[in-house]
């Protein structure tokens, strides 16, 4: 049977993919960023999955106002990187994997979840930034991936609580698919930031790093924060953070080991998060 | 309108919900057709006849042809669509999120710097700063 | 406040609408079917609602394989009928209610319905044949319309009880919209039928009248009926039929009364139910 | 394949999961390719050519020549999308159900107006008629 023995969290911020394609990753304003993802390169490699299962959030890419998922799995073949204004990224095509997609999509709606399937679409930096943190420019992915698209562009979006225990339906998907794959569920976005409005640029380590504290040691009291706090206290766009749940959700019940923590400010206009958390 | 907000409280910041979204619909639309390279080419050529094809508001192209983001968001535009202005401008997201805030583009990246916008009095309207 | 009044299910054969659009109604096959639609179209006059929320679902139609929503709900001003393949239906476009849908979806994603909202997209048979039964060949419909879609095309289709109970949220939320709307709720498709393979033409009379009347007095027992049930005993497209639990759910818990029944087989490949039931 | 399928025991019926889904996708975008008057014309005219735009396997294309419904939900196609290619022939529906059938066209009619086949010795397969 197939195991989910790791989750990954980390933000993706568009500023991060522009600092790799163009080959700023040495400079003094990035340097601290990347070396937060030092540790997580070798850790790729090391525990290499066979599958990530990849939570993320679609910034009117696939999606537009015509047409707006709160959750879309992916089942295609593979998927290109999306041009979101400057051209698409140079990074290699995401391959999917449609038999494990379409399992989890069969077992999580029949346990109550109303995912919408989607065999067509581009990814957005959402997806591409973090396969870049955790895995450098190489000429192809490691892995097969699963997209799971959520939506927190439009209010309202899913609430923590839900999103939870979605995860803890896509871990028991996975713990029937026959394969024994070892799977890698990521949780993508955050932490605080504002992109919009006088009150763009807002910041709060504290409640980021008391994020991470609870997230590690009691997701399930975590799940219960009401979407208000999010946006008050980390940003509109902080609220990405409620798909770090879905992550967390999937993993086994016993405490987690912290393989690696990092957080640093600014990245542009963000506060970078990010952990990697390995199953017990 | 009958939606409960109970986010109106927060300062500097719009939510986009349904009845935003409603709003900025053809704003929002126009951003996304920039993700096509030759709608870029078109709009770049010639700004208020690109504009002209879309049933927006005249308030909604004024704010697009003078790039004021916060006054595309009252008019319901969302960031992540009104991003691919910027990107048609050649602009950051650092450049587009510091020119809403009344701070120079050199102010708003000290700010981020030094660790960015305290969340001290940013966080119910009228609060004391 | 707004409240809803009365509730009506109906099969939506495309053959009906093409014997409508082609003035065969008076044909000896047709003329029984339309007769169970004249206490119909006269009640639809004296208790003339002010929103329709109209439940069906797309075949292959605005939706491909390419996205494939579990719910989704209609926010748009107005929808055209669609080209299936013959030209677009005869028939006035759609109007939408976009306040009441928006209002709708906000309530039930936050009581953890996970829907697609959709603001643009053509509506088929499955919407304009019950508008056309209904309300005969009027220039414009007689009240706009909320359109709810539900994914019946590719299989695990939500279960009955998930249909059931989003109906109570859909409740909930007319109820909590300002507007002292009347509102109807239509479950459409149905009953009986099965379009596909070496068992097309199945009919099942007595499993259709026992769906009627538990759908009158015990819907929450028939709510848990399996969808192995439906496609063993009513056809593989008799599974349309879990649409009809989401309009039930969504009247008030006192008993209905039966302002209207009818049965009748066959139209074309399928049984034709119809029942109109007011809120107590 | 690792989906749990219970419903493989109902007789002449075919269930659209993921796995035929998976396998009739270009098949059944085909099918949807039809719903513009166009595509239409240009199928009828030339219906070898217009299918070889399409990445479909040879049994597929051969189906849809053939007009072997039985043989196309087989290979992954699913009725509401064959229902266009039905549309396209000015084919009702009730003459495509009933060519899976393999009773004519008359007699499938005869047995909907007498009530429809009946669910008895339809329910399990193998099951005694
Ligand atoms: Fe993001
Ligand atoms: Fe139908």
């Amino acid at each position: 049977m197939a195991h989910i023995s790791a989750s990954v969290y980390t933000s993706h911020i568009p500023a991060v993919g522009a600092a790799i394609d163009l080959g700023k990753t040495g400079e003094p304003y990035w340097q601290p960023v990347f070396k937060g993802y030092d540790f997580s390169k070798q850790w790729m490699k090391d525990k290499k999955p066979d599958v990530i299962f990849l939570v993320y959030n679609d910034h009117a890419t696939a999606f537009s106002l015509d047409l707006i998922p709160t959750f879309a799995i992916g089942t295609a073949a593979e998927y290109q990187p999306a041009d979101e204004g400057w051209g698409p990224r140079p990074v290699p095509k995401v391959i999917g994997h449609p038999q494990l997609a379409a399992h989890i999509a069969q077992s999580v709606i029949q346990d109550d979840f109303d995912l919408t399937i989607v065999n067509k679409m581009d990814v957005d930096h959402g997806m591409t930034v973090p396969l870049s943190l955790m895995c450098g420019q190489p000429q192809a992915w490691p892995c097969p991936i699963v997209p799971f698209a959520v939506n927190v562009v439009q209010y309202p979006v899913p609430s923590g609580r839900r999103c939870y225990m979605l995860g803890k339906a896509i871990r028991k998907a996975i713990e029937t698919y026959e394969e024994p794959l070892n799977v890698h569920i990521w949780g993508t976005g955050g932490m605080s930031h504002q992109l919009q409005g006088p009150r763009a640029g807002l910041i709060n380590r504290e409640w980021d790093n008391a994020f991470l504290d609870q997230l590690i040691n009691d997701p399930d009291a975590l799940s219960k924060k009401p979407h208000l706090d999010y946006v008050r206290e980390a940003g509109s766009e902080g609220i990405e953070l409620v798909m770090w749940l879905i992550a967390r959700g999937a993993m086994s019940d016993a405490k987690p080991t912290v393989a690696h923590r990092f957080y640093h400010v600014p990245a542009s206009n963000t506060a970078v998060g990010h952990l990697i958390l390995e199953n017990n | 309108m009958s939606l409960d907000k109970p986010y109106k409280d927060i300062p500097g910041t719009t939510i986009f919900d349904a009845d935003m979204s409603r709003q900025g619909y053809h704003l929002n639309q126009f951003c996304m057709s920039l993700m096509k390279a030759e709608n870029r080419t078109r709009f770049k050529a010639n700004e208020r006849a690109y504009l002209d094809e879309w049933p927006m508001s005249e308030e909604q192209k004024q704010a697009v042809l003078d790039r004021d983001l916060n006054r595309c968001i009252a008019l319901g535009g969302n960031i992540y669509f009104l991003a691919k202005i910027g990107a048609t401008d050649g602009k950051s997201f650092q450049q587009m999120a510091g020119s809403m805030t009344g701070m120079t583009e050199e102010q708003y990246r000290e700010m981020m710097v030094k660790g960015g916008r305290s969340i001290e009095g940013n966080r119910y309207t009228g609060e004391k700063k």
